[in-house]
């Protein structure tokens, strides 16, 4: 895992996160935020992550990203050609967000961040389950209510007829 | 209690009881209660003359009685109500219930019929109650209720025919007019408690005589007190109300604008002429010396016969207060004394005659004839003899022929003045005045005898209707005549030329209570003076009055001089004459119309600008040209400040509901705006 | 060049980039994945967090939780958004703006 | 406390969480027609669950391992989510817009959504305030958005969506930034973490207060993250919007409250505390200039509308800037002020909505014109929301007038350099009366004097009542309030 | 007491209101009688009240004292002394009048004497509370009634009268609860008003606040509070609105008791808590009060609509007794400790009050009686009703002449006491607002003259004169006004002992005063 990776993985994510906002076609964007996870995994393996990369896989480009293009296709007409959409106040938008980007660069490049050496760990999944086994455990049960309330709320809404 | 003071609270109360008891029940009682008034005021009169009787008997001119009780007892701050019973007090009572008692009989004929005949009782019962507050009074408190009070009664006599827009008019000039010299009167009253600490005249004379109150404050307290004596008397410049007044009844116009209530002033200055400075006194003789011969030159041009009256009053008042301004008070209280016989008389006299016009103007089916215009008039004489007779008498004491009363007042006056002259030469004015207008007097008042009474009659078809008035009216008449005679008051002197008898015994000259540094004027040398100048005075009166009635003769009986001529050449003197000097012009158009206009203005700020202050500036034409149109309409949510702060408010709320554009990404863009305004807020 | 500010420069970048879509996008479902970025950047500041602050495990369990989260979210709001094109055949989310008065 | 022995203090949220699965059950069980029926067994969950609260001991703990609080400033808030739940509850089934549609999951919805707000009042950890708001959130979203034949209902949803996700989003990163500094997700540890930095990170740290602010300040609405709150209140079941104007802001400032106490402050008793801005950081200006805006903004706007519903979602957020007054003097009364105006406030703000739905069930609008003449012809209506309207002045003797007694005392109580807060809130709720004024001009000075009588449902009515009555009595006798809120706060001044 | 005479007093119309609530709303004769019975018993409790106080002495009496809310140290807490007194009495009285004469209401009968019992509540609660905190619950419970009052049985402008109304009241209160709290922190947390009079001055001693001391930090806002009330030029718009729009007998109790109220609260509340800011403020207030007297009098006099007329007149009054109010300072050493002159001002202006009172009630009711007859209030409108109505006629004249201060009408004493006493200290001022006494009788005489006098108007040749229930509700009111003008006595001596105890507060915490011209 040289740095030539790292700096491709980071300009993969980047380059797809900018298409994902910036283009006309709808389904391009799609596609291109399908590099953004991938390359967000990419980045999460370079950080001793690799449990969570899997997660990110099976989760965002196995559910969200699905979801996302069952959306386009429901919203859309399959066969309709026009696709694409817009954007509004791209300029002020992107004034704000440089500002706003600026005050992130400042403030990460001052700020005296927490650094402490540790050895890379064997593997985070057997960490990860007893932290969620033991400290999170409550947030993890209310994790499983919030999948609840989500899902039938989501059903609730789509649900045909009355 | 003394006596005095037992009859004195009697006096005071009953004409008020009759006031309580005509105005609810007087339409309710037979004859409509008119008994109840008219007996009231004989009784007041009976006990006025115990009263001077007993002042005959005492014969003190120290004699001085007082009762008084705590009227607001607020610790630190206390009024007592009182009387105060003198010489003075005791004529004054009488004179008025004397002429009051005149007036409610003579009034029996002249308001049969009137409508609100008991309420006219009713009012002058409550004058006859007030004017005897004024005399009887030992602190400033109920003089000045009493003068106030007086004020109102005026005002509801001069108004009692209210259905005449003039009279109503007359009667808020006289309210009004009377409350600006009360204004000034009021805040004498404020000096003199200020610095002293009480009320009643015994304590402000102490007080004075102590020094509590000295040098130009003083002068200006005693400015005051004069202001309220302008008003009530009809001085210059406040003299424009008396003749308005004219409106009212006549045995009103005798009684109170002759006779009581305007003298009130004189009385007054009389009370409380220890107080008065040298400078005060000095503004006093001035205004009342101008008055007096100002006056008089309206009155030349008159036709109207009350209105020669009025003037005269006005002028016969300008005499007394001059006197007073001299020092020459007790003079000054004489003449009121006379004066309010011989006037009383002449409104008496005039009122019969408008009486009988009336009668024949109104038997002739005629309401575009004046019945008070003496062109309509002339030789009547031999109509109404006892009219005639009686009013000869009193037109000859107030010209001051010897023999009459006024003689011997209006001598003891131009003596003061002369006197007064002698002792500060500067001030020769005075005299000339006062004998300037001794010759104008004789004059006009010969030419309304003239005019009324002798010649052709110069309307034959009313003139064959006259008749003398009923007994009644005569009563009075023949009443008062009689008292014109100067014995009644030299007795037990028999001395035509000479004011000695029990007069001037029993009201002697008092010296001011002002400190000697402030130079005082001393009555007693004054008084003194007048010895030496008293025949000096008598022989130049005697001349002018001549010489005025001499005038009067040659114009109006003997037809030798045109007084249309005399008109005509003196054009610009008579046009002034004729306009009184517009002096209600003067005051219409620098007084009341800007005041009125000031408060036009007002209320249109108050309510059109200030109200609608933040408002914009648009809508303030808008509202400006809708004022001029005369509406002062508003326009519902749209005015007042709360409305303005409201638009402004409302106008800044449209601004941010800009915001809410319903668009969520620009809420979003907002909210981002606003991390990053807050961020730099927090690191500055 | 592995170094802690790398990563949150990229999340920070990444974070910018899905506000901006967030504020631009008309299409709702552009909007949503917007939002994911979102939701990725701070995984990875918290990730990064916990790599080298000690190889701390909450902040990946804090990812964890986000990308649970995210999935949830996503599900309503693709509900919401369809639902929304039913009634108004477009997604477009400026032309939801008849609550503006 | 360990996981499992923290279990037997969990019970209300326990029972929220049972009663929601229960009632999906029922709701199977039930037809379209018999659906509502399934809110009378979330009504007896929730009776249940605060049973549960009350009977559940008294002294402070804290559950799972430091995961949430377990403390009476807490059961105060869950109280109060009770309690207004409660009146929500208790209107749904006669609310006409509702009845076009299966309520079963409507319910079940407002269960979870209870158990969430439980959740965030009592949270402790980072990634307990996170998916609590979550939580939350969602479920608001769902409900906001129930009509889903309406494009209003529709369109307030995504709005909704979209700004709650953004400002989670915000909020998350802000969180993650926090992390960073201090390494943990614990918030007392991040307090002492904080507490050994020094000045150099300050910045980062207003970075990550300010965004966490967004998260929090979306849930209360404070300006400038309000703007979805009209839209979303309007577009809503208006017993969803009178609900989200009162339970989840009750909940935000809840959580608001213990996390910048906790986190910003030195965490000495409150009496003393200090912001961390000992370090220079101008918190309190901040919040106060904060409060300022948002009320001012709420009064002002306000005054433009002509639906009453979008009027009072306007107040509301006016509301918020005046709760919010009383946080920058980070004493013991302002809190304690904060607490009891949301007790008086969600009897009077409930209150109005009920007659905002009474009167859509009646006329089928919420304009201010819907509103002419109503008072003579439901004097019952008219009188209660002439109490609701001059309590939301805060006028006595009515609730809303202690509620800010309270708030303007704490605020005068912290010295003279707070007295122009005073006297802006004091001059805003002028500005209310005009608005608040309004509807009552509309009511009974306006339109002719009808003779014919109607009234609200009888449950509507029975539910206004009950509403009116604290709103009134609170305003002369509020010393059972009080006495509640002081031991809720007793705690709080000697630290957690 | 133990007979809780005070208690009575106040809560006596609401067990009215609750009353009129149970009474079906078609029997309006009933709601009527039980609204008189309620107000007429009140009254009878007012005159016991009146009967057994105690003059001697300067202090509270009847005081009754409950505990409210302890944590807060709130207390319901009566009391009555020779300062609220008057207006207890005043109060029971006008609304038994405003009664009688709002008989003909029939518009929502049951909601307005109810509204009406509750304005009557508050209004006698603000003179009685000694807890400021009560007092101020009391001070803004009339807003309520007063809102409805106006704003559904007022004349055409009647809601923005009432908005207008509420508004300008809103602002003074909540600027006086800002002072009510900045008093309760730093004088040893209470709300006792006689506590808070005797700690506040030794406890705001010297605090300053943005360099400016608290005394005239929280004066000042006290003082806009009540002068909005009383009103005091420039706050005073809402009142000639109000005042026209409003049906005849609430303009009664807004001019007759409301006003006063502010009048009250200066001397209660900032005279008691803060005398040494009264030497600061006392020239101010003198010229407030002439600008009152002028202004208000110049505005009367412009007008053409009576009712305004008379409200502006109100104005007008308000500002002799502001200058009474002023003369406190007489007793200063500066003027030599002219106790007399601040004891006749003071007094002065007490009476005033209360003469204004009886005078603007007897007014209101009798422009009300011909708006009621002509159904316009154009002074020129009218002319000649002397002839048509002659017994109204004469009844005006009483009130216009007791109006323009005529002697023997109560009136008159209380602006002469009013003058008397401010007359050393403010020489020119008072010289000044003599002319006010003036403009007074223009402004009476020429709406007398242009209603009463010249021909008879033919349109009103068949306007039936005052009738007996209106008569009954003007002459109690004239009857007043004419034994108090002719023997003040027993009214000022249940004053005297109040008015030295104020005075006496306020020359022990006498500051510097610099005296105006």
């Amino acid at each position: 895992m040289g740095e030539a990776a790292f700096w491709f993985i980071v300009a993969v994510t980047l380059i797809s996160a900018l298409i994902v906002v910036s283009s006309r076609n709808l389904f391009y964007s799609a596609i291109a935020l399908l590099f953004t996870f991938f390359g967000v995994a990419g980045l999460y393996i370079f950080l001793w992550a690799d449990f969570l990369a899997g997660v990110q896989v099976l989760i965002y480009i196995g559910g969200i990203l699905i979801l996302i293009l069952f959306g386009i296709m429901l919203t859309h007409k399959i066969t309709s050609v026009d696709i694409s959409h817009t954007s509004v106040q791209q300029g002020v938008g992107g004034i704000v967000v440089l500002l706003l980007f600026a005050a992130l660069a400042w403030m990460i490049v001052r700020t005296p961040w927490l650094v402490a050496a540790a050895p890379e760990p064997p593997g985070t999944a057997g960490e990860i389950g007893k932290l969620l086994m033991t400290d999170y455990m409550l947030p993890f049960e209310v994790a499983s209510v919030l999948l609840l309330g989500a899902l039938l709320g989501a059903a609730v809404l789509s649900r045909k007829g009355n | 209690m003394n006596i005095f003071i037992q009859y004195a609270l009697v006096i005071y109360l009953l004409p008020l009881a009759a006031f309580g008891i005509q105005i609810f029940l007087g339409k309710r009682l037979p004859r409509q209660g008119d008994w109840v008034s008219i007996g009231a005021v004989l009784t007041t009169l009976i006990l006025a003359l115990a009263m001077f009787a007993g002042m005959l008997l005492n014969y003190n001119p120290d004699f001085e009685t007082r009762a008084a009780f705590t009227w607001i007892d607020q610790g630190a701050f206390q009024i007592r109500m009182g009387f105060l019973i003198d010489n003075i007090t005791i004529i004054m009572l009488l004179v008025v219930a004397l002429i009051s008692s005149m007036s409610h009989i003579y009034s029996l004929k002249y308001m049969a019929g009137d409508p609100r005949y008991s309420r006219y009782y009713a009012f002058l019962s409550l004058f006859t109650f007030s004017m005897n507050g004024i005399i009887l009074a030992d602190n400033l408190v109920l003089l000045y209720m009493s003068w106030e009070l007086v004020g109102l009664s005026s005002y509801l006599l001069i108004g009692f025919w209210f259905e005449k827009d003039s009279a109503a008019n007359a009667g808020k000039k006289a309210f009004l007019t009377n409350r600006v010299g009360d204004i000034g009167f009021f805040i004498g009253i404020l000096i003199f408690f200020t610095a002293i600490g009480s009320f009643s005249y015994g304590d402000i004379f102490a007080g004075v005589a102590a020094g509590k109150l000295t040098g130009t404050l003083l002068t200006l307290g005693g400015v005051g007190l004069f202001m309220g004596a302008v008003g009530k008397s009809a001085q210059f410049p406040l003299h424009i109300w008396l003749p308005d007044a004219m409106e009212g009844p006549t045995p009103v116009s005798a009684l109170i604008h002759a006779a009581t209530m305007v003298a009130a002033g004189v009385y007054m200055m009389v009370r409380l002429f220890g107080l008065m400075t040298h400078d005060t006194l000095l503004l006093v003789a001035y205004i009342g010396g101008f008055t007096a011969f100002f006056a008089a030159t309206i009155a030349i041009t008159r036709n109207d016969i009350k209105q020669v009256l009025a003037y005269s009053t006005v002028s016969q008042l300008g005499y007394m207060i001059l006197s007073v301004g001299t020092g020459a008070y007790v003079a000054a209280f004489f003449h009121l004394l006379t004066h309010a016989m011989f006037k009383a008389n002449l409104f008496y006299g005039a009122g019969s005659v408008i009486h009988s016009m009336h009668h024949a103007l109104h038997k002739k089916k005629d309401h575009e004839t004046d019945p008070q215009d003496m062109r309509n008039m002339g030789g009547f004489k031999s109509k109404m003899p006892i009219t005639y007779w009686s009013m000869m008498a009193s037109t000859l004491a107030i010209s001051g022929v010897p023999l009459f009363s006024g003689f011997l007042s209006k001598d003891a006056i131009l003596a003061g003045t002369l006197s007064f002259a002698g002792k500060y030469p500067q001030h020769f004015l005075l005299p000339v005045f006062g004998f300037g207008a001794a010759l104008i007097t004789a004059f006009y008042m010969f030419r309304l005898m003239y005019m009324t009474f002798h010649n052709q009659p110069r309307r034959p078809d009313i003139y064959r209707e006259i008749k003398e008035s009923p007994r009644e009216m005569v009563f009075p008449l023949v009443l008062l005549a009689t008292l014109c005679l100067f014995i009644f008051y030299t007795l037990p002197n028999v001395n035509p030329l000479s004011d000695e008898g029990w007069f001037s015994t029993l009201i002697v000259a008092r010296d001011s209570v002002v400190p000697v540094e402030m130079g005082p004027v001393i009555a007693s040398e004054i008084e003194e003076g007048m010895h030496h100048s008293h025949y000096p005075a008598m022989g130049i009166s005697i001349v002018m009055v001549a010489l005025g009635i001499l005038l009067a003769w040659l114009m109006y009986l003997k037809r030798r001089l045109s007084p249309a001529a005399w008109a005509d050449k003196l054009k610009p003197l008579y046009r002034l004459s004729a306009g009184k000097y517009f002096v209600d012009e003067i005051y219409a158009k620098y007084l009341y119309r800007p005041v009125l206009g000031l408060a036009d203005r007002i209320g249109y700020l108050d309510w059109d600008l200030y109200d609608k202050y933040f408002i914009n500036g648009f809508g303030r034409v808008t509202t400006w040209l809708s004022t001029l149109s005369g509406k002062l309409d508003y326009d519902g949510l749209d005015q007042g400040i709360i409305d303005g702060i409201g638009r402004v408010i409302r106008y800044f709320g449209a601004i941010l509901r800009g915001l809410q554009t319903g668009r969520l990404q620009s809420y979003l863009l907002f909210a981002l705006l606003g991390i990053i305004i807050i961020l730099v807020f927090q690191t500055i | 060049m592995e170094q802690l500010n790398s990563y949150l420069i990229v999340a920070a970048i990444l974070f910018c980039l899905g506000l901006f879509a967030v504020i631009t996008r008309r299409n709702g479902v552009a909007v949503l994945m917007g939002i994911e970025l979102i939701l990725n950047s701070a995984n990875i500041n918290f990730v990064a967090f916990a790599r080298f602050g000690g190889m701390n495990f909450s902040g990946q369990v804090f990812a964890l939780f986000v990308i649970i989260m995210a999935a949830a979210e996503a599900a309503v709001a693709l509900a919401i958004i369809i639902n929304l094109y039913q009634n108004f055949k477009s997604i477009n989310v400026d032309e939801a703006q008849q609550l503006q008065r | 406390m360990d996981n499992y022995q923290s279990l037997a203090n969990f019970w209300p949220e326990l029972i929220m969480v049972g009663t929601a699965i229960a009632a999906i059950l029922m709701d199977l069980h039930y037809r379209r027609a018999q659906s509502y029926k399934v809110g009378y067994w979330v009504l007896a969950g929730l009776l249940l669950a605060q049973v549960a609260i009350f009977v559940q001991p008294r002294e402070p703990l804290t559950l799972f391992l430091d995961s949430i609080a377990f403390d009476p400033f807490s059961r105060f808030f869950k109280t109060v989510i009770v309690l207004a739940t409660f009146f929500i509850l208790m209107v749904s089934p006669y609310s006409k817009e509702l009845k076009h549609y299966r309520t079963g999951e409507y319910y079940v919805l407002i269960a979870v959504m209870v158990f969430g707000m439980f959740l965030m009042v009592s949270a402790l950890d980072l990634i307990m305030v996170y998916l609590s708001i979550e939580v939350v959130s969602i479920t608001s979203f769902v409900l906001a958005g129930y009509l889903r034949k309406e494009r209003r209902s529709n369109e307030s949803a995504l709005k909704y969506v979209i700004y709650g996700a953004f400002s989670s989003g915000l909020m998350l990163f802000g969180l993650s930034i926090l992390f960073g500094l201090t390494g943990t997700t614990k918030l007392f540890e991040i307090r002492s973490a904080l507490g050994q930095l020094d000045g150099s990170a300050n910045y980062a740290l207003i970075l990550s207060a300010i965004l966490i602010l967004a998260g929090f300040g979306y849930k209360i609405s404070i300006v400038p993250f309000h703007f979805w709150t009209p839209d979303v209140y309007e577009g809503a079941p208006t017993t969803i919007t009178a609900y989200l104007s009162v339970a989840p802001k009750a909940a935000g400032f809840a959580i608001l409250i213990r996390f910048f106490h906790t986190v910003f402050t030195n965490g000495g008793a409150l009496s003393a505390a200090n912001w961390i801005g000992d370090t220079g950081l101008p918190w309190p200006q901040l919040l106060a200039v904060l409060s300022v805006v948002t009320m001012t903004l709420g009064n002002v706007v306000a005054l433009q509308q002509t639906s009453v519903k979008r009027m009072l979602a306007y107040s509301s957020i006016a509301h918020a800037g005046y709760m919010l007054m009383a946080l920058p003097l980070l004493s013991g009364e302002g809190l304690y002020a904060v607490m009891l105006y949301l007790v008086m406030y969600l009897f009077m703000n409930l209150g109005a909505f009920i007659v905002v739905i009474a009167v859509k069930n009646k006329t089928g609008e919420e304009s201010f014109e819907a509103f002419r003449g109503l008072g003579w012809e439901m004097p019952l209506l008219g009188m209660v929301m002439t109490i609701f309207m001059f309590s939301l002045t805060g006028l006595p003797p009515t609730a809303g007038f202690i509620g800010k007694f309270y708030l303007f005392a704490a605020v005068i109580k912290a010295g003279p350099q707070f007295y122009w807060l005073a006297i802006i809130g004091v001059l805003n709720s002028v500005v209310s009366l005009y608005y608040y004024l309004r509807v009552m001009k509309m009511m009974f000075l306006v339109g002719e004097h009808k003779n014919i009588l109607t009234t609200p449902t009888t449950m509507v009515t029975v539910v206004l009542i009950c509403l009116a009555i604290p709103a009134l009595v609170f305003g002369i006798f509020w010393s059972p309030v009080a006495d509640w809120v002081n031991q809720s706060l007793m705690f709080f001044t000697q630290g957690m | 007491m133990e007979t809780h005479i005070l208690s009575w007093l106040v809560w006596l119309p609401i067990v009215g209101m609750v009353a009129i609530a149970f009474i079906p709303r078609d029997k309006n004769e009933v709601i009527k009688i039980v609204a008189a019975v309620t107000t007429g018993l009140q009254l009878w409790l007012a005159v016991m009240l009146w009967l057994r106080f105690d003059a001697t002495t300067g202090g509270m009496q009847f005081v009754e004292q409950a505990k409210w809310i302890p944590t807060f140290n709130i207390a319901y807490k009566l009391g009555v002394d020779g300062l609220s007194l008057p207006m207890v009495f005043l109060t029971p009285l006008l609304s038994f009048l405003a009664i009688f004469v709002s008989w003909n209401i029939n518009k929502a009968v049951k909601g307005y004497f109810a509204l009406f019992l509750l304005l009557d509540t508050g209004m006698i609660g603000v003179f009685l509370s000694m807890d400021f905190f009560l007092f101020y619950v009391f001070w803004e419970v009339m807003l309520l009634p007063m809102y409805f009052l106006i704003g559904m049985w007022g004349g055409p402008q009647r809601e923005y009268a009432a908005i207008k109304f509420f508004l300008f009241t809103l602002v003074g209160s909540v600027l006086m609860l800002i002072a009510i709290l900045a008093l309760y922190f730093t004088c040893g947390q209470t709300f006792d008003i006689q506590l808070l009079v005797q700690t506040a001055p030794e406890a705001l001693n010297g605090v300053l606040w943005w360099g400016i001391s608290a005394i005239k930090v929280i004066w000042v806002l006290l003082f806009i509070g009540f002068a909005i009330k009383v009103p005091i030029f420039p706050l005073h718009t809402w009142l000639p609105l109000a005042h026209v729009e409003a049906p005849t007998a609430i303009s009664v109790i807004l001019a007759g008791i409301l006003l006063k109220m502010g009048l009250y609260g200066l001397l209660r509340i900032n005279y008691g808590m803060l005398p040494e800011a009264v030497w600061w403020f006392v020239g101010a207030i003198a010229v407030l009060g002439l600008i009152n007297v002028i202004w208000g009098a110049l505005c009367a006099l412009a007008q053409r609509d009576l009712k305004k007329m008379v409200a502006y007149s109100s104005i007008n009054h308000m500002g002799y007794a502001l200058l009474g109010m002023a003369a406190v300072v007489a007793a200063g050493s500066i003027h030599g400790t002219n106790m007399g002159a601040a004891q006749a001002g003071l007094s002065g202006a007490i009476f005033q009050m209360f003469n204004h009172g009886t005078i603007a009630a007897m007014l209101f009711i009798l422009v009300g009686v011909i708006y009621d007859r002509a159904h316009h209030r154009d002074i020129n409108g009218f002319g000649g009703l002397a002839k048509q109505m002659p017994v109204y006629a004469g009844v005006v004249a009483v009130a216009f002449f007791a109006g323009l201060g005529l002697p023997g009408l109560s009136g008159f004493i209380s602006e002469f006491m009013c003058f008397v006493g401010a007359f050393p200290v403010f020489r020119l001022i008072v010289i000044i607002s003599t002319l006010g006494i003036l403009l007074n009788a223009a402004y009476f005489l020429r709406a007398y003259q242009r209603i009463f006098f010249g021909k008879l108007n033919e349109k009103y040749s068949d306007l039936p004169d005052i009738n007996g229930r209106e008569l009954f509700a003007v002459v109690p009111l004239a009857v007043i006004t004419l034994i108090l003008g002719v023997y003040p006595r027993p009214f000022l001596d249940l004053i005297k002992e109040t008015v030295t105890v104020i005075i006496n507060h306020i020359t022990l915490y006498g500051g510097s005063f610099v005296p105006l011209p």
